[in-house]
């Protein structure tokens, strides 16, 4: 029998004084393997994943355990090795994605740097080489322009491309091992699909193993040989991914499978219409950003987005689902006044049927303030939008206190309220943002902008980070508070299922334009662009008898100029959004 | 392309700024009552050198000093006619140091590259000393080795420069056999470069460096340290150590450079500061830097002298400014110029 | 863990939906943030012994009268230059609580210095609570009774007597009283100004930091070194040494904060760009509170450092200002009035006890800047 | 006898190669001859390097105060004689007949004749351009010029209608009325005599705007800073003024030599250093100097000493000040606060404060009880000194004090015991000092606890020494601190102006001063009647020929200054610390070391010292 490449056994990790937040997890991953490590948000994933690079927060500590690598004949004990033994195994034969890719990634260095580092390191590769290399790599995960990305910062990059970065930084040296910690949360389903196929690809070629986690059961399905659960610290139960998948054993498993959500088989009833009270209106909003690199260079420009036109009514949930990059949260942030549109764009809130139009680009001060208590915004990345020295229960707080709502004692309360909303202990309140697991960061993200009682809420990928069963939670409360208070969403996703479970009306995009625009019956039943259509058809399902094949999806709906005749175009200059039935636009010729 | 339209428009900025600063210099250098030729006078009747008087009073409407101030200063900037016509700084003449009895460009030509030789090494010593010091403060914080950088940096901020400059020189004459005061052996002084002069150059820059440089090598190494800390638990260190980046490698790279912000901010003010800082030290351990001139010819009001260093150090600072305001831009991709909210 | 036939493993303890493990105490949730710094600042030995430490010290400058055995500028006309003496406990081998031994002065006229001859064989206790020369304590009430005073007819120099026959020692005590206060008040106004200027100029940017920035150009291009010679004619020539170098420690102030200001904006520039600030911003933060809570707080490592670095440089500005003819001077009494005294070689080699006042400053200084990083450490997040 | 003048080693070559004359040819026909033996000097060699420093650049001019060659000079018993001249005649004291050596010459060979005074005179100081204002106050008596004429190569006359004591002692001066000039060097810069074209080169050359202050710069015979202009002294400026190190080198043309036969100066090298002024105690120390007493002080000497047991090859000598006093407070008579003013007009506030102050304390605490407590008077070297002006209102008597200031009214006090004025403001008596010697600093320390004594509190305010100045003139502070009276040794022939308020420079009348020497368009006319006598006093000292009566005037003006302390001094003859190499001879072991008459060691004529076993050095 081949011994396990890495092999867990009994490891608990605690942080101070506290009980251990993982306890006594073991398993094994053997060479070429894809194990996924599935389950609760919070239950010590990510944690369990740092314990085998040794990159815990400074505050950890390993209570008990043992982590064995074993390759090529050799086998090391990883918690007792030296500093210098580590470096030759970070990076070279095990490497790591990040959950959070905006936070790990270094702000000041361009991605091709920081990318390419790796490979300066451990390859030993001449600079042209590695850029050549990291410049392949990047076109295999899914970036349109590579050599733009080479010379980016992060903080040009949309979610998804700072994801990909870390992906192509994680894989392009190669490793034994590769951990990946939810990569593909950001990502839209076409491209995630292909960095899945890649992920295969390179384990096909170079019998990596990989350890995915993830709580995308249908990615489960699609990519694992073996299955963790784990919840609260612990592992409820493993085995096999088709035993586990077809019949869970263990009471949280059950649970958890249970809660999947998938994009329904018969179209669901349109809900009620309410015509013509808009409470959010963008027209034509185009937005151009000038890239930072290249000081002597002519500037570059970058179009996130062209000419949108997107409405959405009171007490409605507009959706907006489309590829990685095509300029979702960029609308997202001009729709809130985060951002000013090019010259031409108009942004209308009303935050009343009777109340005065209020230009979001153009508000007086008085405006403003009084438009921000009424629109809120869950960040795509929570991390980075949770003041790192303010303490969660702060954080909370301070929406009430900027708008001097509630006494002290109150808005404590209330704060304490809003964690039990999204499921998550007031105990936590006195922590730090970095002291908690990306989906309850993500959680945190939500309460505080619930805290405010907005009455436009605008989403940017809210539940991405959850695993099924919490998803369910949060979007229950969200379904909840809109149907009791007539709350507005604007709700960016990648996961279709959410979108057909919670919208009302879809926009899918694609290189910063709308290509389609339906109600979700209208569209899951009866796509019309290519695009659309690819989308659909790339939604994995929690089935591992049905899986998806990943090279052909990852195609998807290729590139623009590749589509048929009625759809293509090149650049930003695409056909006009035509109504091809009532309620169904399509941006295609004629 | 943006880069360059910001550095020159930095750049006529820094202009218009001098150009301030050249009034406020002159008004600052004529504030306190008299004037060098009064204060002369004054002194040569004092000691009953009733000679020398006659030619102070010469001095006097030879450099139009009995000219309402404003005229005085047009003239010395160059943007009016003196009693000999054009004559000012615009034009390259720095005026008359009546202090030394020779033109301002040559009391001040040699000092001035010494003042740079002595203000380097002290900036060199800062950074050599304090730039791994402080990082590896920060890397072991709370270890033996950031305890004693830190006493050590504190012994020499909270030692007089003076105290400690007679200390060194004290000992290190007696047990060393270190030079006392000077730049250089007077013999090397006006002689063309040799060996032996640099030699001696470097012996005699041993404690001045390290006098001028202790106090901002401490300052800098603790400001560092604590940036550094704040750094060092950022998730893409941790990112950057799941690389397997080593350790020095790994901080030199991503935590320093995102620590190094203030400092860079700072970089305008290292020289002129060390200039004016190191003025008081230049004077107590005789070099010949620029600094004995300045402080000689301020208390004696020797405007043109005063005036002439004051406008270098101003240069100096605001090509300093200009500088670290260019490098901000470069260090921080993030940073923009533009006003908030735009 | 129990193995299934189909080969997985299935966790045999009892599970129920609801439980967390996660769970603190709760007395942290509704702990005000100070309780929770002040806790991790506990854990920060040295941090903390430093606090001590100069709590002591500035509590106990009101009584520091009291604890001196002389007044400042007492002298001992017969005692220059008196080195260090100590204090003992035994004579000849029995205990007779702490006393002195007598000394006696002559001048040595050969080598130009005083010489002092210890008359071991008297031993003369000192005297407690004694009264003696009168001191203010708070600088208000009036009172002549000293923790220890000498007997009569010997000296208690315990750190030595300077030039006039002073102790050391006392003028010690009491130049803290100076030293630890006014040059804090400079500090106080640099970094109000710097924090001030630099944050506005950082987080607004655009026209208030071109204002700003050029005004902290000019001021920095601007000589310090003229404006004291002006002002050291310019004061008024009644006011005291303390009330000028007030007045110089404040305008000190008033020069310094270009420095910070100029690091505050760079940094601010920066962080301004951070996510989360933005979210503070969209949800309707004002300027303000965006600096307060946001802002400062991710640079408050570099202000601590930067405020404790000050501290040497203000005890000390003295020094280099007196050689301008300003800072403080005679009768007041400072520690760097009490080493600008003693910048002489004579005072390095002959007479080094009259240099001991470096030790305080260096103590001081030191217990600063571990107060510094204690509290810097306790605000750190990550940190535990 | 005749002499035979031996060659100095240091100029052997130049003679040899043709490039100097051989001594005999350099000396003036009639040398002075110096009679070491008489002084009780040994003769000495030639050569050896003498290493001093100074803490500013431009004391290169203490060469020409050490070097002392004046037309007349000092002696060491402070008796005025000719020196560079070989004889002066004095016609009733207004006619001056200058006899010059034949065959002088100045240092670069040129002959030093009448025409250096004929230039100097008429080309000079007559010349409206170099001197705008005119030829020098000390050329001028009451108003009248001096008659100066050359009646041969070797003879000037200066004479006045009226007689002009201050004459000689000016031309003694440690910073003398140089009344020549070298004319053959200085016309090339004079339009008078260059024409404008090579002048024009010139002064385009030197940077200069036009042809009088290129004169100017290059005529310094006391600032001593240009190389090329041709000088008398016994050393001569050889080094550029680049460096911080001076050199000075024999004049080969110096009229000076020993009954040997051995031309002065003995020593070939004068090596100056500019160092900071902090670090000259430590360089002596280290053993760096070879005679040094400037920016040495009193609280040196420990280490001086340590210095010298520690073998670092040198003495040290006390010698004593020569001024008046070491530290002497001036109330100002002219303060602008009319209420305070006529308190400190007040002779018994005056005297109060110097009964107040405890001179021995502070002559032990600062001086090792080594100097002279007592007022301001002439020293006891002086034929005028009279021990009851010393101990008049001089002696620490604070209940007498307290007496004298009761008697003036000033009884009521303010809580902290300190005195009112009669105005009811507490009496802050502000000192306001150079803030350069420590010592002052100390000595008012301890006087400010005598003064609380009796109800003044003294405030001391160290300021710069040119603010001070301005501030003492323009009659703004109260009070100040400075030496006493640069001449502490009077004789009856040295002029006692300097005791009348003609002088803004004596702190106590600085108006009164101005009104007399600007000739009553600025300052104030004395209005006390002490004042006034001394005016008038010091005007009969000018009328008289007589000692006897001028000794009278003295001890009268004397006599008024105690009584008045015009200038509270504390005390005088404070040793002064000289550092001399181990193998340097013919320095006085005890001597006055003071500025004018004085010239610091100038009197005591470094051209005589020499070294022990001075190695021969060749001209480099
Ligand atoms: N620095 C820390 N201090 C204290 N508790 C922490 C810290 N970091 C993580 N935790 C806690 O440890 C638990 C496990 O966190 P971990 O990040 O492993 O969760 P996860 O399984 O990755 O969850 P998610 O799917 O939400 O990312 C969480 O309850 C979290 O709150
Ligand atoms: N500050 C910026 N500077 C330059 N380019 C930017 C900036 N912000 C966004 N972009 C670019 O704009 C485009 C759209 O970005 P946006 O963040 O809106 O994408 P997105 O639809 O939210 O994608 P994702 O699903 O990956 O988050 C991307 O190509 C991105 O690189
Ligand atoms: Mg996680
Ligand atoms: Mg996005």
């Amino acid at each position: 029998m081949v011994a396990p490449l890495l092999e867990v056994r009994d490891l608990s990790i605690g942080f101070g004084s506290a009980p251990a937040v993982v306890r006594d997890v073991s398993f094994e991953v053997m060479p070429g393997e894809t194990l996924a490590l599935v389950g609760e948000s919070g239950s010590g994933k990510t944690i369990t994943c740092r314990a085998v690079l040794q990159i815990l927060p400074a505050t950890a500590k390993i209570h008990s355990g043992a982590i064995t690598f074993s390759s090529a004949g050799t086998s090391c004990e990883l918690l007792s090795q030296s500093r210098r033994q580590m470096r030759q195994i970070r990076g070279n034969r095990i490497s790591m994605i990040f959950q959070e890719p905006m936070r790990s990634l270094s702000p000041l260095h361009r991605l091709g740097d920081q990318v390419s580092e790796v490979l300066r390191l451990h390859r030993d590769m001449p600079k042209s080489q590695a850029k050549k290399l990291v410049l392949e790599t990047f076109e295999r995960v899914g970036f349109p322009e590579p050599a733009r990305v080479w010379k980016s910062y992060p903080f040009e990059m949309s979610g998804g491309m700072r994801q990909r970065a870390m992906i192509a930084m994680a894989m392009v040296a190669k490793p034994e091992l590769l951990i990946a910690d939810e990569p593909t949360t950001a990502l839209d389903v076409t491209t995630q699909a292909q960095v899945l196929g890649l992920i295969k690809d390179l384990q096909k070629e170079t019998g990596m193993a990989v350890i995915l986690v993830t709580h995308d059961l249908g990615v489960v399905a699609n990519m694992a040989e073996q299955v963790v659960v784990m919840n609260k610290g612990r592992v409820v139960e493993r085995g096999p991914a088709p035993a586990v998948l077809g019949a869970p054993a263990h009471g949280y498993t059950k649970k958890l499978f249970a809660a999947a959500p998938m994009i329904p088989e018969v179209a669901a009833p349109a809900r009620a219409e309410g015509r013509n009270d808009l409470i959010l209106d963008l027209r034509d909003v185009s937005k151009t950003y000038t890239m930072r690199a290249g000081g002597w260079s002519k500037p570059v420009t970058i179009t996130a987005c062209h000419e949108v036109n997107l409405s959405l009514e009171r007490g409605k949930t507009l959706a907006v689902v489309g590829e990685s990059g095509s300029g979702k949260t960029t609308c997202a942030r001009i729709a809130l006044g985060a951002e000013l549109p090019d010259d031409g764009g108009e942004v209308l809130f009303r935050h009343d049927p009777d109340a005065e139009v209020v230009k979001i680009h153009d508000m007086s001060l008085r405006e403003r303030v009084c438009f921000q208590r009424q629109a809120q915004m869950v960040f795509q990345d929570p991390y980075s939008s949770l003041s790192p020295r303010m303490r969660i229960g702060q954080t909370l707080t301070e929406p009430m206190e900027i708008h001097g709502l509630g006494t002290k004692a109150e808005r404590r309360e209330k704060a304490a309220e809003m964690l039990r909303w999204v499921g998550l202990d007031p105990s936590m309140l006195a922590r730090y943002p970095h002291a908690f697991s990306g989906g309850q960061r993500q959680r945190l993200s939500i309460a505080r902008a619930l805290t405010l009682d907005p009455v436009l809420l605008v989403c940017d990928e809210p539940t991405s980070a959850l695993d099924v069963s919490v998803q369910e939670q949060i979007l229950c409360l969200l379904e909840n508070i809109r149907d009791r208070m007539g709350l507005s969403y604007l709700f960016i996703s990648h996961d279709l299922a959410v979108v057909a479970r919670i919208a009302d009306e879809v926009a899918v995009m694609r290189q910063g334009v709308v290509v389609e625009q339906a109600p979700p019956d209208t569209l899951f039943y009866n796509p019309r662009h290519p695009y659309t259509r690819a989308l659909i058809a790339a939604q994995p399902e929690p089935d591992v008898n049905r899986p998806i094949d990943l090279k052909l999806v990852a195609i998807g709906a290729g590139k623009p100029s590749t589509w048929p005749e009625a759809f293509r175009f090149e650049g930003v200059a695409a056909p006009a959004l035509t109504e091809v039935e009532p309620g169904h636009k399509v941006r295609c010729h004629g | 392309m943006m880069f360059i339209r910001y550095a020159i428009y930095r750049f006529i900025t820094m202009l218009l700024t001098l150009w301030v600063v050249s009034i406020l210099i002159f008004v600052i250098i004529n504030l306190p009552p008299g004037d060098y030729l009064s204060n002369q006078i004054a002194e040569l009747r004092a000691t009953g050198q009733a000679e020398g008087v006659a030619k102070a009073e010469f001095l006097r409407t030879e450099y139009a000093l009995d000219r309402p101030i404003w005229e005085q200063y047009l003239i010395w900037v160059g943007m009016a006619p003196g009693p000999q016509g054009w004559y000012g700084m615009i034009q390259g003449n720095f005026g008359w140091s009546f202090e030394f009895d020779r033109p301002v460009s040559e009391v001040v030509g040699d000092a001035l590259w010494l003042t740079v030789l002595v203000n380097l090494a002290a900036v060199l010593f800062v950074y050599m000393v304090a730039l791994p010091l402080g990082v590896i403060a920060a890397a072991k914080s709370e270890t033996w080795v950031d305890y004693t950088a830190a006493f050590v940096g504190y012994l020499g901020l909270a030692t007089p420069n003076f105290l400690l400059a007679l200390m060194l020189f004290y000992y290190g004459n007696k047990y060393f056999d270190l030079p006392i005061g000077g730049l250089m052996a007077p013999e090397f002084e006006g002689a063309p470069m040799s060996w032996e002069k640099v030699k001696s150059i470097l012996v005699h820059l041993i404690v001045p460096t390290f006098v001028i440089g202790t106090s901002g090598a401490a300052a800098m190494m603790q400001r560092l340290r604590a940036n550094m800390l704040d750094e060092l638990s950022k998730p893409y260190v941790e990112t950057a150590r799941a690389k397997g980046l080593g350790p020095s490698k790994l901080l030199a790279k991503y935590p320093l450079r995102m620590a190094f912000n203030p400092f860079v901010a700072d970089i305008g003010n290292l020289l002129p500061a060390m200039v004016s800082g190191s003025v008081l030290v230049s004077v107590v351990l005789g070099l010949q830097t620029i600094g004995p001139s300045l402080l000689t010819a301020l208390k004696s009001q020797d405007q043109f002298l005063a005036g002439f260093v004051l406008m270098f150090v101003a240069l100096l600072t605001l090509i300093g400014t200009m500088i670290s305001d260019l490098l901000l831009v470069l260090l921080d991709p993030r940073i923009r110029y533009g006003a908030r909210g735009g | 863990m129990r193995k299934l036939p189909d080969g997985r493993y299935v966790d045999e303890t009892p599970w129920s939906d609801d439980q967390d493990l996660s769970a603190l105490e709760r007395s942290d949730m509704d702990a005000p943030n100070w309780v929770l710094v002040w806790r991790k600042f506990k854990r920060h030995k040295l941090g903390l012994i430093s606090g001590i430490f100069l709590l002591l010290s500035y509590l106990m400058l009101p009584f520091a009268g009291f604890i001196a055995p002389y007044t400042p500028n007492e002298r001992s006309a017969e005692y220059l230059y008196s080195p260090p003496q100590s204090i003992n406990l035994w004579h000849e081998g029995s205990f007779i609580g702490p006393f002195v031994y007598p000394t006696e002065a002559t001048a040595d006229l050969v080598n130009y210095r005083w010489t002092y001859e210890t008359d071991t064989s008297q031993p003369m206790p000192l005297k407690f609570f004694c009264e003696s020369d009168s001191y203010n304590i708070f600088g208000v009430i009036p009172s002549n009774t000293h923790l220890f005073c000498a007997p009569e007819g010997a000296t208690v120099f315990l750190w030595g007597s300077d030039r006039l026959g002073r102790d050391v020692f006392s003028r010690i005590l009491y130049g803290a009283q100076l030293s630890l206060t006014v040059g804090l008040i400079g500090i106080t106004v640099s970094f109000a100004l710097g924090i001030f200027f630099g944050s506005i100029a950082g987080y607004f940017g655009g026209k208030t930091d071109w204002l700003i920035n050029r005004v902290i150009e000019i001021l920095r291009s601007l000589p310090e070194l003229p404006l004291w010679l002006a002002l050291s004619a310019a004061v008024p020539s009644n006011w005291g040494p303390v009330a000028v170098f007030f007045i110089i420690s404040i305008i000190l102030g008033i020069l310094d904060w270009p420095g910070l200001a100029r690091a505050v904006r760079s940094k601010f520039l920066s962080l301004r760009e951070e996510e989360y600030v933005r979210a503070a911003e969209m949800m309707g933060a004002k300027p303000g509170r965006v600096i307060r809570r946001h802002l400062l707080p991710n640079f408050m490592s570099h202000l601590i450092a930067s405020a404790t670095l000050s501290i040497p440089a203000m005890i000390l500005g003295e020094t280099a200002l007196s050689f301008l003819g300003l800072g403080l001077r005679a009768p007041a009494v400072s520690w760097g009035v009490m080493l600008n005294d003693a910048q002489n070689l004579a005072s390095i080699e002959i007479y080094p006890w009259t240099a001991i006042p470096m030790l305080p400053i260096i103590f001081v200084v030191l217990a600063f800047n571990f107060l510094g990083d204690g509290l810097r450490a306790s605000l750190d997040p990550y940190k535990s | 006898e005749p002499l035979v003048p031996s060659e100095s080693s240091f100029w052997k070559s130049e003679v040899q190669n043709g490039i100097l004359p051989p001594v005999a040819d350099r000396l003036p026909l009639d040398p002075l001859v110096v009679d070491l033996e008489a002084k009780g000097r040994s003769f000495g060699e030639q050569g050896g390097t003498l290493r001093t420093l100074v803490s500013r650049s431009k004391d290169v001019r203490q060469m020409v105060v050490y070097g002392y060659a004046r037309l007349v000079g000092y002696d060491h018993d402070y008796g005025l004689y000719p020196d560079i001249l070989r004889d002066i005649e004095v016609e009733e004291g207004r006619k001056f007949t200058l006899h010059l050596r034949k065959g002088h010459r100045w240092s670069d060979g040129h002959p030093f004749t009448s025409e250096d005074f004929r230039y100097y005179w008429e080309h000079v100081a007559l010349n409206r351009e170099l001197n705008p204002a005119g030829p020098p106050q000390s050329m001028f008596v009451d108003g009248v010029l001096a008659d100066v004429s050359f009646p041969d190569a070797h003879t000037v006359v200066i004479e006045w209608p009226r007689p002009n004591p201050q004459f000689l002692p000016r031309l003694a001066q440690a910073s003398p009325l140089y009344v020549y000039r070298p004319a053959h060097y200085l016309k090339q810069f004079h339009a008078e005599f260059t024409d404008p074209k090579t002048l024009r080169r010139t002064i385009k050359k030197a940077r200069m705007r036009s042809w009088a202050p290129l004169h100017n710069a290059r005529d310094n015979m006391y600032k001593f800073d240009n190389p090329d202009l041709p000088t008398l002294q016994p050393w001569m400026n050889a080094s550029g003024t680049k460096s911080s190190r001076r050199v000075f080198v024999r004049n080969p043309y110096y009229h000076r030599i020993d009954k040997r036969g051995v031309q002065l100066p003995y020593i070939d090298v004068v090596q100056m250093t500019v160092v900071g002024g902090g670090l000259i105690a430590a360089k002596a120390n280290a053993g760096e100097v070879d005679l040094q007493a400037r920016g040495l002080d009193f609280p040196d000497i420990s280490i001086l000493k340590k210095g010298e047991t520690d073998g670092a090859g040198y003495r040290t000598l006390l010698w004593a000040n020569g001024a008046a006093n070491q530290i002497a407070i001036y109330p100002n008579l002219n303060f602008a606060d009319p209420v305070w003013r006529d308190v400190i007009r007040d002779v018994r506030f005056r005297r109060a404060l110097s009964l107040g102050i405890d001179r021995r304390m502070i002559n032990r605490a600062l001086y090792f009880g080594l100097a002279k407590e007592g007022g301001m008077t002439a020293l006891a070297k002086s034929p005028l000194f009279d021990p009851a002006n010393l101990f008049k209102w001089s002696i620490y008597y604070p209940a007498k004090a307290n007496a004298l200031l009761d008697e003036m009214g000033l009884t009521e006090r303010t809580p902290a015991g300190i005195r009112r004025l009669p105005d009811g403001r507490p009496m802050e008596f502000v000192i306001e000092t150079a803030g350069e010697r420590q010592e002052v600093e100390n000595a008012l320390a301890i006087v400010t606890d005598t003064w609380r004594e009796i109800g003044i509190k003294l405030i001391m305010r160290p300021l710069d020494r040119d603010i001070l100045r301005n501030r003492v003139y323009s009659g703004l502070s109260m009070a100040a601190v400075w030496y006493g009276w640069d001449n502490g040794l009077p004789q009856p022939y040295t002029p006692p102006e300097y005791l009348a308020p003609t002088h803004q420079e004596f702190f106590a009348w600085p108006k009164w001063g101005q009104y007399y020497q600007t000739g009553g368009t600025v300052g104030e006319a004395p209005d006390m009647p002490a004042a006034e006598r001394l005016m008038e006093l010091s005007y009969g000292w000018d009328q008289t020929e007589d000692p006897e009566r001028r000794a009278e005037i003295w001890r009268v003006m004397l006599t008024i200054h105690a009584e008045q302390q015009f200038g509270i001094g504390i005390l005088a003859e404070a040793p002064q610390p000289i550092v001399v190499s181990e193998r340097l001879r013919n320095v006085p072991e005890e001597a006055k070391w003071a500025w004018d008459p004085g010239a610091h060691f100038g009197i005591h004529r470094i051209d005589e010292f020499y070294y022990e076993d001075a190695f021969q050095q060749l001209t480099q």
